[in-house]
């Protein structure tokens, strides 16, 4: 291969590389992205270097294609829908490698004489596995974000069998492979296997848990880039798989982490069944309401405010709002600050994204062991759509499943206002208690619109 | 592929996932969800594959069909990963 | 060697030399000392060179006695370095 | 080449980033300084592997008088003299980097008639350029620090006009190497000119700031491993080496940022001069001298006391009776830390080793930034031989040599006891207003001799 190529490949890795070193840092980040995507381009014109012109039209109209459908996506999602996103473009991330090992297999088994080398055959076949995984795993993760299939587990009985029966033909099926390479058919048999795979292995898992199920799909992702790099040859194929790899674990890792539950507990699904059984039981808890007005008066009277985000946040998208919630306060003089959970709402970062999104600087945001001693000295403290990040439970009832998950302390504060649509549960599925303490109100109705009100009573005191 | 370039892709992939371990256990949780959607965009880095496999002459084979699609495919997830993680970062002010 | 081998190489070279500077960076001053010398334990890597140039046969050739010189200078580097370091380190108590 | 050899050369390369890795832990540190001994073992086993059995007797003998050399210096050495050591066994290592590549250019252009490859003749030629440097810089470096050669610098007129003269000498030789291989004296004449030079780039350098010279010396020896590995196509020899590179300029830059100097500016050398001019002039302080038992009851008196070691204490080695006035002020119940000033002594963290050689627990050593603040509150520091570090001129002087070094601002103290010989000034050859301060008090003499007669007059009270 041509040593310019050679070259511009190893650029671009550095620029990957440096791309996301440059992520660690909140004002570097943009660049980071910037140059990453630079070294995606580098990339893409050394390959182009290699390309007989006679393709070059075919090629363009791909990437132009590609691009407007990528555009369009980029563009038109939500905030609060990033991690759909992540899923689909995750998913179309892996059949693309699924796509490239079959090519590869077609032209090496079919189009030349030549016998297939084993180690090039092993890296076709884990392509097809883990990028036919990665596709329908992520599409069954995108469809039950968006809500099209049920977000509750679906198990049956046999499932892991099912899945270990699954398993070991492939396994049959690649050695069948190995040995007559030029059968189409049992490449065939390898395809559908890794696809019906990933859908088995994502359907038992609950609609909440998806976000840490896309982590690992997107490390999945990476691997399958890898094993395209063992395929091709090709360096900068594994050097940015294996970062891709590596950030995929290692977020999976944090999410688990900060939900108390080991990812063996995670893929092995059921999580929103156990805990729907428990609904019915749970002691029913007696809350007292407050209205628009008295909330307005209680944030007038305060002189420190700390608001707890949470999912319904997103659900409500009231994070604008809130930003005019704290204009206000700051207008009188209110310190006013966000604590930030690790894993409120339903990506790592979530609410960082949206409450940047309406324009928050991020100073504001603080990370949880940093505040966590501040509550007690809080005047008021506003839970907006958060619920399980704050349940006492955590610390208290070895029996709740969120047991052993640390939490914010917001229920230390001098008063808690709850702003959430009814006593419905959140995540995990469990009471919360705090809904019950003496400091503690409940002002009911969907954030966005309570809060508005809440801001127009403000302005007028 | 002799088992000498074999051992070398495997020092190459075990020195970028020790590095990749090292600067992401850096990353804020502020910058989460932008590490996941920009490392989603990296990961579309098999458009480089999907290209090569583009380079086959003739529509008769399935290699090439495999391509154009796998490069459709590749070039959605490499454009619109970047784009919305730049949408992201963009909104991330002092 | 082909440029291809030599392309390779560096790859290796670019990773582990970032990949250093990640880790030694978070090296508490504490240490520095032992890093120091521990590192330069590891520099005596030269030894693999030296082993392979002493595997000329007949002392007639230059090489051989350059390897052998090298092997002894490589072994008092590598076995002195770690020695030194595991003495200091072995003080450290909390 | 064999894949199981293939494999423990990885498999030593991993060794070795772990080995690094642990460093960053005090209490892993001396596991990984292990692992990275076993990694070198495998890769000696490895290549062990490869060779015939004719030139084994040799090799073990050769092994042999190079092991019982090293143990016999290693444990040999005081922990003062840890510079001397690394120097030393830095310019084996470079001068073993020559030899290599000269066994290797004698085979590929002697013995064997086929054209030497371009690639590994650039590779042969750097490892003798850097390799050489290495070693005779790491000598003239280890001499300087034992006092065998003058620890001033020596600088001659037209030196830097030299040096680059040897330095395209170098390639003009280098030039001819390479149109004409099998000519061993441009060889002879490539291995002179490195030599020279390694002695010219360090002569004009002071024997204080041999330190930095010692670690940047250590980081050519990393690159001369990495050359080796590229005219031996081995990929452990390039992942050490790259290690051993990083570490040594991260060493050198911490030590540079440390002394608020640039790099260019140790290297250019002559900073020990300047300053001896300086000397004469300097206006005279007065100081308040204090006796042996009255230093005493000051130490009873006190209900906390903070020590900073300096180069001193190394010379002193006063280390093992400052643990005693530790134990005794201890028993008295006075809090008593030490304040660490990253470049106090003659090497990074060589504080830390003394004290940790006296069997002073690693938590009692308080880093700059965290302890700056305390000394405002503490009744007694004790300085033991440190003078650069504490000097208030740092920060209010703008035309001292050191102006801009942080400093440990020992002068916030109520009363400050100084422990060293005579008026004599530091590394930097700078008066220290604040022996005149009128909270400062003399305890002249050597730090050693001294702080044992207090330690017994403190036991008498
Ligand atoms: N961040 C991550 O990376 C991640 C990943 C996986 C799982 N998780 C899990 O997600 C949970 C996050 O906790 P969380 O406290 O943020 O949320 P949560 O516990 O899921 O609670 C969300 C609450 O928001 C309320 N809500 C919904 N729509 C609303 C609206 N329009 N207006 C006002 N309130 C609304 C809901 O109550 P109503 O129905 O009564 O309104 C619900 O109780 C944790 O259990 C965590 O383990 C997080
Ligand atoms: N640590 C590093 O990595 C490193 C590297 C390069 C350079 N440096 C430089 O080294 C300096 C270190 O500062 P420092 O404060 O530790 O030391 P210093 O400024 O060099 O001062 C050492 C003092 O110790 C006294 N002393 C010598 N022998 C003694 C003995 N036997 N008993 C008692 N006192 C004795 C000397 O005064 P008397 O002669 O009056 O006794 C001298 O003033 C800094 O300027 C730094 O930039 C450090």
């Amino acid at each position: 291969m041509n040593i310019t190529i050679q070259l511009l490949y190893l650029f671009s890795s550095v620029l990957f590389i440096i791309g996301i070193k440059m992520m660690n840092k909140t004002k570097d980040a943009r660049a980071g992205n910037l140059l990453s995507s630079v070294g995606m381009l580098i990339a893409i014109i050394a390959t182009l270097m290699q390309i007989e012109v006679i393709s070059m039209v075919e090629i363009f109209i791909c990437i132009i294609i590609g691009s407007l459908i990528g555009l369009y996506y980029a563009y038109k999602v939500e905030m609060t829908q990033i991690p759909e996103m992540v899923a689909l473009f995750n998913g179309f991330g892996g059949l693309a490698s699924v796509a490239v090992a079959i090519s590869d297999y077609w032209l090496k088994s079919q189009i030349t004489v030549a016998n297939i080398d084993i180690i090039i055959l092993v890296s076709i076949i884990l392509s097809v596995f883990i990028g036919g995984i990665t596709f329908t795993g992520s599409m069954v993760a995108f469809l039950k974000l968006n809500g099209r299939i049920t977000g509750s587990p679906i198990t049956f009985k046999g499932q892991h069998p099912l899945n270990l029966i699954m398993l070991i033909s492939f396994i049959l099926a690649s050695v069948a492979t190995w040995m007559n390479p030029s059968d189409i058919n049992f490449m065939i048999i390898l395809v559908l296997i890794s696809l019906v795979l990933g859908i088995l292995t994502v359907i038992p898992i609950g609609g909440a848990d998806m976000p840490v199920v896309i982590s690992l799909l997107n490390s999945y992702s990476g691997m399958a880039a890898c094993t395209t790099g063992f395929i091709l040859n090709n360096n900068v194929l594994i050097v940015a798989g294996a970062l891709v790899g590596a950030s995929g674990i290692i977020l999976t890792q944090i999410m688990c982490k900060a939900m108390n539950r080991s990812l063996v507990n995670v893929l092995l699904g059921g999580f929103g069944q156990t805990v729907a059984g428990e609904q019915t039981e749970g002691p029913s808890i007696i809350v007292k309401e407050v209205g628009v007005e008295e909330a307005a008066m209680l944030f007038d009277g305060a002189s420190s405010v700390i608001v707890v985000p949470g999912y319904g946040m997103a659900v409500a998208q009231a994070q604008h709002v809130i930003r005019e919630l704290m204009e206000q306060c700051e207008k009188r003089n209110i310190s006013f600050k966000f604590a930030i959970h690790p894993v409120a709402g339903r990506m790592p970062g979530h609410m960082n994204v949206l409450l940047a999104e309406a324009n928050i600087s991020y100073d504001k945001l603080i990370e949880m062991d940093e505040i966590n001693n501040e509550f007690s000295n809080t005047d008021l403290v506003f839970i907006v759509g958060a619920n399980d990040v704050v349940n006492p439970a955590a610390e208290t009832n070895p029996q709740s499943p969120i047991f052993g998950m640390p939490i914010l302390n917001a229920y230390k504060a001098r008063t808690i206002i709850v702003s959430k649509r009814s006593m419905g549960k959140g995540y995990a599925g469990v009471e919360n208690e705090l809904f019950g303490y003496p400091n503690c109100l409940m002002l009911f109705g969907d954030a966005k619109q309570t809060i508005a009100k809440v801001v127009s009573e403000i302005k007028e005191l | 592929m002799s088992i000498d370039s074999l051992i070398i892709l495997i020092y190459v992939l075990v020195l970028a996932s020790y590095l990749g371990f090292e600067l992401i256990a850096k990353v804020p949780p502020t910058l989460h969800t932008p590490l996941m959607s920009g490392s989603n965009a990296i990961s579309g880095i098999t458009i480089v594959g999907a290209l090569l496999a583009c380079n086959e002459l003739g529509y008769t084979t399935l290699s090439k069909w495999m391509g154009m699609i796998a490069l459709i495919l590749a070039t959605i997830n490499v454009v619109g990963g970047y784009a919305v993680t730049d949408r992201m970062l963009k909104m991330f002010k002092k």
